[in-house]
């Protein structure tokens, strides 16, 4: 049994125009101290599937079906109250994109720590949480004696470090960070990476890790799950989806960023936008980007395949991996022009196979 | 070369492109928004009416379009002492018999000009000082501050009061007078919005061309403020109708132009508020549409200025 | 746009047919049609200049700015442009009384009781001494002929004699109009006679004389409350007054004789009337027994010698006892021994001079006695002061010791902002009269409730439009005449008054019986006449009908 | 710059912008026509008696000799005295500043409390019918001039339903003067001071209201918020320890300029119901030229707005850590 077990998660926003489909049935596990990335561009529906894990959505959103099962505790359906006292920070907190903005900029950052230790620990004394935030603070880098400025006064790395101080000071078994370090320069990237990783080694946590960013999620995690329009389009360990990929959107993001092995390569980006997820018609929700869309991928949707290894891709023609692959990789086939629905513009793929 | 003869040009065009732009926007932002639709047309019907209200004569083509004000506002005992309103007299008479229905349509047109002609004046101002004040900084910025702070510190009615005590009660005075208070909060704002752009590149770099301070200041930066500009005048539009109105109300109106608010204190000192209620409310609720208009309006265009907004809608 | 006053004429012209034609009566002698378009003059000189019309604000008078406007178009309609300024009270009074920077000035002259005698309005208001800054003769009216007849009066005891003499007076500033004499400005004082009974209002007045005060009495309780639309700058009679300071100051300071209701001087501290020796030179007043001042003093004869060389030292009020050259008390009696004949003495002088307690006021210099505060104001009048804040209300009480007591317990005085705000106030009962004119709105509202009466009276000051005479065109007999042409004063009473008051074409209103000559030469509003009087005058119109000088001029 | 340098900085602004103040009203005041005699001439004041007067207040001095007068004498706290009263100034205007700061102060009080409810209620509930109508009825309010609901509340409350009595500030004949208490704490007043303060409060809502629903959705969307959720923090804290606290930031320094509006928009209040206040006594005062007075009366008018200016940055200095002391 998992950690965290969700099952068919589908979380809806209501629209003016109708249903937003932003998490339509997603399956996902997380094991415990295990890191798993979600990866997608971003409206992909990555974040929303994070938040729903706790529950932290807008009013007008809810969970319209499926299970999200964390250590035994269905997590839907818990009340409010428990949700908050039971669940969020002490079990599973999050670290949020940008720091700076994540601190109440008119508080102390340590006594932003001290308020969540407390509420969550009745019995623990203002001191003794003061001094856990200096200790956390010193483990992380910081001076401690910092616990007492503001978060302005804070430079961008070191509100990263402070909100990671934040996000570990209970505990939690589940840390969601979400972009935690896009907002910093790529030299402090790798050290918060490192550091985060390393204290959630120490305290033996799992970590859901979102990006946009494939580079990150290779270095950091074992698993990764690749979001599209609101569903898990492939999901396996990190080697797999980095070096042998079967879904052409994992294909096209992973151009899109550079190859440490091959600094040469050319960096291709997918054109046009993530899909509008108001009430979405059948088929494969990549299609009308996808270069190698056919006429069955935008009537039928996929069904996810099992690859073996637990490696799960939803693509119709993900059994012609070398194919793919092979024509991923040039940069004619991402022309925009390329692409489009087969009885509009016929794509060559098709007519050449 | 090139750059630099291309420089003012081409931020010449930028700019008239903005406002382009700016316009454009603003009638899509009104697209969907009720209530700026609603005011539009409120203040269209004001237009309208204040151009028409009374008779206008082109001499060279010799025609005489007539007013929309059925009799002379000004002329007594055209009906009787204070008559219920009629079809003759669609909102009653006076208490010297003068037709207020005449009279409230001859109002719109002193509405118009005090709200146009104060706001266009206000934020002139103001947009200037705050350009000014932001763009050279050092003790120029802090002796035009120190002054919007003192005029911040000048209740206005007060001060209108005593200014048309010195002046006389002139529209023009009572134009002044709302003008040298209104200009502060658009100095202020634009002062702040120009120190933003003072430090983006597009600055440097015409400082790097060795463009003039003028030229930097109104060609390069103005552009980019001009719609904030846009939205304070039409607040300032909303101010400065209630500001003239209420110094008429306190009489120190212009007693040559008979404003709404001059309507609500000739009501009162001829002590008739409980009696013809015909009178009381037609000037007062137009002064309230009037403004409220305006807003609305405003309103609208703030969503274009700071399209931050239209999300949270 | 409502060019409601400016430049009618040019608004005519660009508007076109609008139905704003005016008073086109004689319009014909203007000469539209007699084919040379040029009428009155042979040959036209000058255009007449802009004239500088200075009124009031509505909100300073709204029915005086009513007509105003009416005056404006009047004059406007036979050729003349006129510089229509408002202005508020002090303003205009700087400017057409102390500058005397103007043309013309509408503006009102107070009828209190005082000037029932009509020294003033005939030696004060016309005399060609008193043209100086902010002298009375606002106009610079100067007539030899008229002088004498303004000195002669002073000097006639037989009430006859002066009488005849203050008539021919009358004749003379009718014909030469240095002012257009408009309208007594009586009208109505609103009160409630569901409270109060035993009102008294008197010429000139009405419910603000002194008279009424004393006698007026609640219906229940012991209280009078008392409405009016200004609040009193002071109760120090020897500050400036105002004549609402005035009104209430007479309360609580007795004078030696008081106006009558019938506006002659009765005695009051005095026992009786003045023995009038010496040609009219010395007169002597025997003091009324057995007075105090409300602090429990005696008022005696030697405070009463102390009052008059008070006023006598006194830089505000020096001048008003300048007649008087020397005072001599014996007993109950004082003398005073005038330095000329002064017929007004009694009404003037002793019915003015506030009677002062020496105890208090002994010590004060002269130069302090303006600003000298006696927190209780110990006077000898009806009523002691009780307690005052400003804007909110005077208390009064009455002074039980006095010889003749009021018939109220407690009389209350609350300022408003307007009479419009004190009617309201009157019908919801927290007021039971008020001291002003209300509009002619609340003459309906008086009459549907049972619990409002209005007290009529009338008026003897009048409002009037002051030419200034010391420029041109108003040198100009003709020319003045024309304007009082122009006065609509039957229409302004009885319609924009809504017939309160009477029209006047003296400067001695018809209701000052004796004194007001009814065979003074007439002006009412009449273009065609001032077109006459205009034409007589040498002056003439162009084609547009714009006045000129005729070229001999 | 520290904290302590700030302020001396800013004290010295503030003196320097009193003077500044005080100066210019100096100069404006000298430019009315007409003379404190002018009321009294129609009464009987004759040329000599104006002379004497005139000479006797200095107006015959020329102007800079007066205005340094002026100045010393406001130094030792003194406004001279009355031209027209011949009393004290202070003793004059000190029951009217009291009264008006009585009737502002209550009106602002229920404008803001009101306001920012309603306005955190709105943002609260965004894009609700609630919203949308609050807006209407938001702007209506502010689009009314302070006369206009003045009147409407008269016709209403006083002369249709006879609820409230129609001016004025207590019943008259009682005892005058007495404590603080005696003055504003009886029933009698509260009566007479519930349509102007409601005047008051109606036209002064607005700002506060819409302020505050802007800033309300700002600060919700903030990610901060959503941390503090995340952390399982109760929604009363996150709305009123953090959301609330960082919304009152834009309000504080609204409010100091929203009392400078109620100050000069007494003078309409107080005539529309008879009120006993500065702003009354200030248009007599202008209009007799009694300067002293109503130099005075504009001068503590534009002291409470500068006060009140200083006040609230330095109240942002204290709430908003972020504040640089520049």
């Amino acid at each position: 049994m998992s950690l965290l077990e969700i099952t068919d998660l589908k979380t809806y926003y209501r629209a003016s125009d109708g249903w937003v489909r932003a998490t339509d049935g997603v399956s996902l596990s997380v094991d415990r101290g295990e890191t798993v990335g979600l990866v997608g561009e971003s409206g992909s529906g990555k974040t929303t599937l994070a938040k729903s894990i706790i529950r932290l959505f807008p009013k007008n959103a809810e969970i319209v079906d499926g299970s999200i099962n964390y250590d035994g505790t269905e997590i839907t359906e818990l009340t409010d109250r428990q949700l908050r006292k039971q669940i969020r920070w002490s079990e599973i907190s999050m670290i949020p994109q940008n720091a700076m903005n994540g601190f109440d900029p008119v508080y102390t950052v340590g006594s932003q720590i001290v308020e969540v230790i407390r509420y969550h620990e009745d019995d623990t004394s203002k001191k003794e949480a003061r001094k856990r935030a200096r200790e956390l603070f010193n483990e992380l880098g910081i001076d401690p004696d910092r616990i007492d400025d503001y978060p302005h006064q804070f430079s961008g790395g070191m509100a990263q470090r402070a909100m990671i101080a934040l996000a570990l000071c209970l505990s939690p078994n589940i840390i969601l960070a979400d972009e935690p370090t896009t907002a910093l320069d790529v030299v402090i990237q790798d050290r918060i990476l490192e550091t985060i990783k390393e204290k959630q080694r120490e305290i033996d946590s799992a970590m859901i890790m979102i990006t946009h960013d494939m580079s990150v999620v290779s270095e950091t995690c074992d698993r990764i799950a690749v979001v599209y329009g609101g569903r898990v389009v492939e999901i396996a360990d990190a080697e797999t989806i980095m070096m042998s990929p079967r879904h052409p959107y994992t294909l096209g993001l992973r151009n899109a960023f550079p190859d440490i092995s091959d600094e040469d390569k050319d960096l291709i980006s997918i054109p046009g936008t993530p899909p509008d997820l108001v009430d979405p018609d059948e088929g494969c929700r990549f299609a009308p980007r996808c270069p190698f869309a056919t006429e069955e991928c935008w009537e039928v949707t996929p069904e996810a395949e099992d690859y073996g290894d637990g490696h799960m891709v939803e693509c119709h023609r993900a059994d012609e991996i070398e194919y793919l692959q092979e024509e991923a990789a040039k940069k004619e086939t991402w022309m925009e022009q390329e692409i489009g629905r087969p009885d509009e513009t016929p794509p060559e793929v098709t007519s050449d196979d | 070369m090139s750059t630099e003869t291309n420089s003012p040009v081409t931020r010449l065009f930028d700019g008239v492109a903005n406002s382009a732009r700016f316009i454009r926007d603003k009638f899509e932002a009104f697209e969907g928004d009720r209530l700026g639709q609603i005011g539009l047309v409120i203040l269209a019907t004001f237009i309208f009416i204040g151009i028409f209200a009374r008779p206008i004569t082109i001499d060279f083509l010799n025609i005489t379009i007539p007013g929309l004000a059925p009799h002379d506002p000004t002329a007594t005992r055209v009906g009787g002492r204070l008559e219920p309103p009629s079809l003759e007299h669609p909102l009653g008479t006076t208490v010297l018999g003068r037709d207020v229905f005449s009279q409230l349509i001859a109002g719109t047109r002193v509405t118009l000009l005090v709200g146009s002609l104060a706001a266009f004046m206000a934020v002139f101002i103001g947009t200037n000082i705050g350009l000014v004040s932001a763009y050279f900084g050092g003790w120029v910025d802090d002796v035009l501050m120190r002054i919007t702070d003192i005029v911040y510190a000048v209740p206005f009615l007060p001060f209108a009061i005593v200014l048309v005590a010195i002046l006389g009660s002139s529209i023009v005075n009572i134009i002044v007078a709302i003008v040298l208070v209104l200009w502060r909060s658009t100095a202020r704002v634009i002062r702040s919005q120009v120190l933003s752009h003072k430090q983006r590149p597009y600055v440097e770099s015409a400082e790097a061309i060795g463009a003039s301070h003028v030229r930097i200041m109104y060609l390069h930066i103005l552009p980019n403020v001009l719609p904030l500009a846009f939205l304070y005048a039409a607040f300032a539009v909303g101010w400065a109708v209630i500001a003239e109105a209420s110094l008429s109300f306190l009489g120190f109106g212009d007693p040559t132009m008979l404003s709404w608010g001059e309507m609500i204190f000739n009501v009162y000192t001829a002590d008739a508020i409980r009696v013809a209620w015909w009178w009381v409310f037609p000037p007062g609720i137009a002064i309230m549409l009037f403004v409220m208009s305006v807003f609305f309006i405003g309103r609208t265009l703030e969503k274009v200025v700071n399209p931050e907004l239209r999300h949270q809608e | 746009m409502a060019f409601r006053k400016k430049n009618r004429r040019e608004f005519i012209r660009a508007a076109g047919a609008t139905g704003l034609a005016i008073g086109v009566a004689g319009c014909s002698s203007n000469g539209d049609g007699n084919g040379n378009g040029v009428s009155g003059a042979e040959e036209l000189g000058e255009q007449i200049r802009e004239l500088n019309f200075v009124v009031p604000t509505s909100g300073v008078n709204q029915f005086r700015n009513e007509l105003a406007n009416m005056v404006a178009a009047n004059w406007r309609e036979i050729g003349i442009d006129v510089d229509f300024e408002e202005l508020d009270f002090s303003a205009h009074v700087d400017k057409a009384v102390v500058q005397q920077d103007f043309d013309a000035s509408l503006l009102g002259w107070g009828g209190t009781p005082e000037r029932i005698d009509p020294h003033t309005f005939i030696y004060d208001m016309h005399h060609s001494d008193n043209m100086g800054e902010g002298g009375r003769n606002t106009p610079g009216y100067s007539n030899p002929e008229y002088d004498e007849l303004a000195e002669l009066q002073v000097t006639q005891p037989d009430e006859e004699e002066r009488q005849q003499t203050v008539y021919e007076a009358q004749e003379i500033i009718a014909r030469d109009q240095p002012r257009a004499y408009i309208a007594n400005e009586g009208g109505i004082h609103p009160y409630a006679s569901g409270r109060i009974t035993g009102i008294e209002p008197t010429l000139g007045e009405g419910l603000n004389s002194f008279w009424n005060m004393i006698s007026v009495e609640p219906l229940e309780g012991d209280t009078v409350t008392m409405g009016y639309p200004s609040e009193i700058i002071s109760l120090n009679p020897m500050q400036d007054l105002a004549t609402p300071d005035r009104q209430f100051v007479r309360l609580i300071y007795d004078q030696l004789f008081r106006i009558g209701t019938d506006g002659l001087p009765t005695p009051w501290a005095a026992a009786d009337e003045p023995e009038i020796e010496d040609g009219g030179r010395t007169y002597t007043v025997e003091i009324r027994d057995g007075m105090t001042f409300h602090d429990g003093e005696d008022l005696t004869i030697d405070d009463v010698e102390f009052t008059y060389n008070l006023y006598a030292d006194s830089p505000t009020y020096g001048s008003l006892v300048d007649v008087i050259g020397e005072i001599e008390t014996s007993g109950n009696e004082i003398t005073f021994h005038l330095e000329e004949e002064y017929a007004p003495f009694v009404a003037n002088v002793l019915g003015q001079v506030y009677l002062f307690p020496e105890h208090i006021w002994g010590d004060v210099e002269p130069e302090e006695l303006s600003d000298f505060e006696d927190e209780n104001w110990v006077g000898s009048g009806p009523f002691m002061f009780e307690d005052w804040e400003r804007q909110s209300e005077l208390q009064l009480r009455a002074f039980d010791d006095h010889f003749n007591p009021p018939n109220t317990e407690r009389f209350i005085r609350i300022p408003g902002s307007d009479v419009a705000q004190q009617f309201g106030a009157l019908e919801s009962g927290s007021i039971d009269f008020i001291g002003a004119i209300p509009q002619p709105t609340a003459l309906a509202r008086i009459d549907e409730d049972d619990d409002l009466d209005g007290a009529d009276f009338e008026d003897i000051g009048y409002v009037k439009i002051a030419y200034n005479m010391r420029r041109e065109p108003f040198d100009n007999v003709n020319f003045r005449r024309a304007l009082s042409y122009c006065v609509p004063k039957t229409e302004y009473v009885d319609f924009v008054r809504d017939g309160m008051g009477t029209v006047t074409h003296s400067t001695i209103s018809e209701h000052n019986e004796f004194w007001h000559n009814p065979d003074v030469e007439e002006f009412d509003e009449d273009l065609d006449a001032a077109r006459a009087e205009l034409e007589e005058g040498g002056f003439g119109w162009d084609d547009d009908g714009a006045l000129h000088f005729g070229a001999d001029q | 710059m520290g904290l302590r340098e700030y302020v001396i900085r800013r004290l010295l602004q503030l003196v320097v912008t009193f003077w500044a103040f005080f100066t210019l009203l100096f100069v404006l005041f000298r430019l009315v026509p007409g003379d404190p005699t002018s009321m009294f001439i129609l009464d009987g004041m004759t040329p000599e008696q104006r002379e004497q007067r005139i000479a006797e207040l200095g107006l015959d001095q020329p102007l800079h000799v007066q205005y340094v007068e002026y100045i010393s004498q406001l130094l030792t706290g003194d406004f001279g005295q009355s031209f027209i009263y011949r009393e004290p100034v202070i003793d004059i205007i000190i029951v009217r500043f009291m009264n008006t700061i009585v009737l502002m102060g209550t009106a602002l009080f229920f404008a803001y409390l009101i306001g920012l409810t309603f306005g955190a209620l709105m943002g609260w509930w965004r894009g609700s019918k609630f919203e949308r109508g609050g807006i209407v009825v938001t702007l209506a309010a502010r689009s009314s001039p302070e006369f206009w609901v003045g009147i409407v509340l008269l016709s209403v409350f006083v002369f249709w339903l006879g609820w409230f009595p129609s001016g004025g500030m207590r019943t008259t004949g009682g005892e005058l003067g007495g404590g603080f208490l005696a003055r504003y704490g009886s029933t009698d007043f509260l009566r007479h001071l519930f349509l102007p303060a409601l005047t008051g409060a109606i036209v002064f809502m607005a700002t506060p209201t819409l302020l505050m629903r802007n800033t309300m959705l700002d600060v919700l969307n903030a990610d901060f918020i959503e941390i503090k959720k995340a952390e399982g923090l109760p929604e009363r804290t996150v709305l009123y320890r953090h959301a609330a606290r960082n919304s009152v930031l834009p309000i504080v320094t609204v409010m100091a300029i929203a009392t400078g509006a109620a100050m000069g928009g007494s003078v309409v209040i107080e005539t529309v119901f008879n009120w006993p206040g500065m702003g009354r006594e200030m248009v007599r005062a202008v209009n007799s030229n009694d300067y002293p007075v109503a130099m005075a009366a504009f001068f503590l008018m534009g002291s409470v707005v500068i006060i009140m200016n200083f006040l609230a940055d330095l109240a942002y200095v204290y709430l908003d850590p972020r504040v640089e002391y520049e």
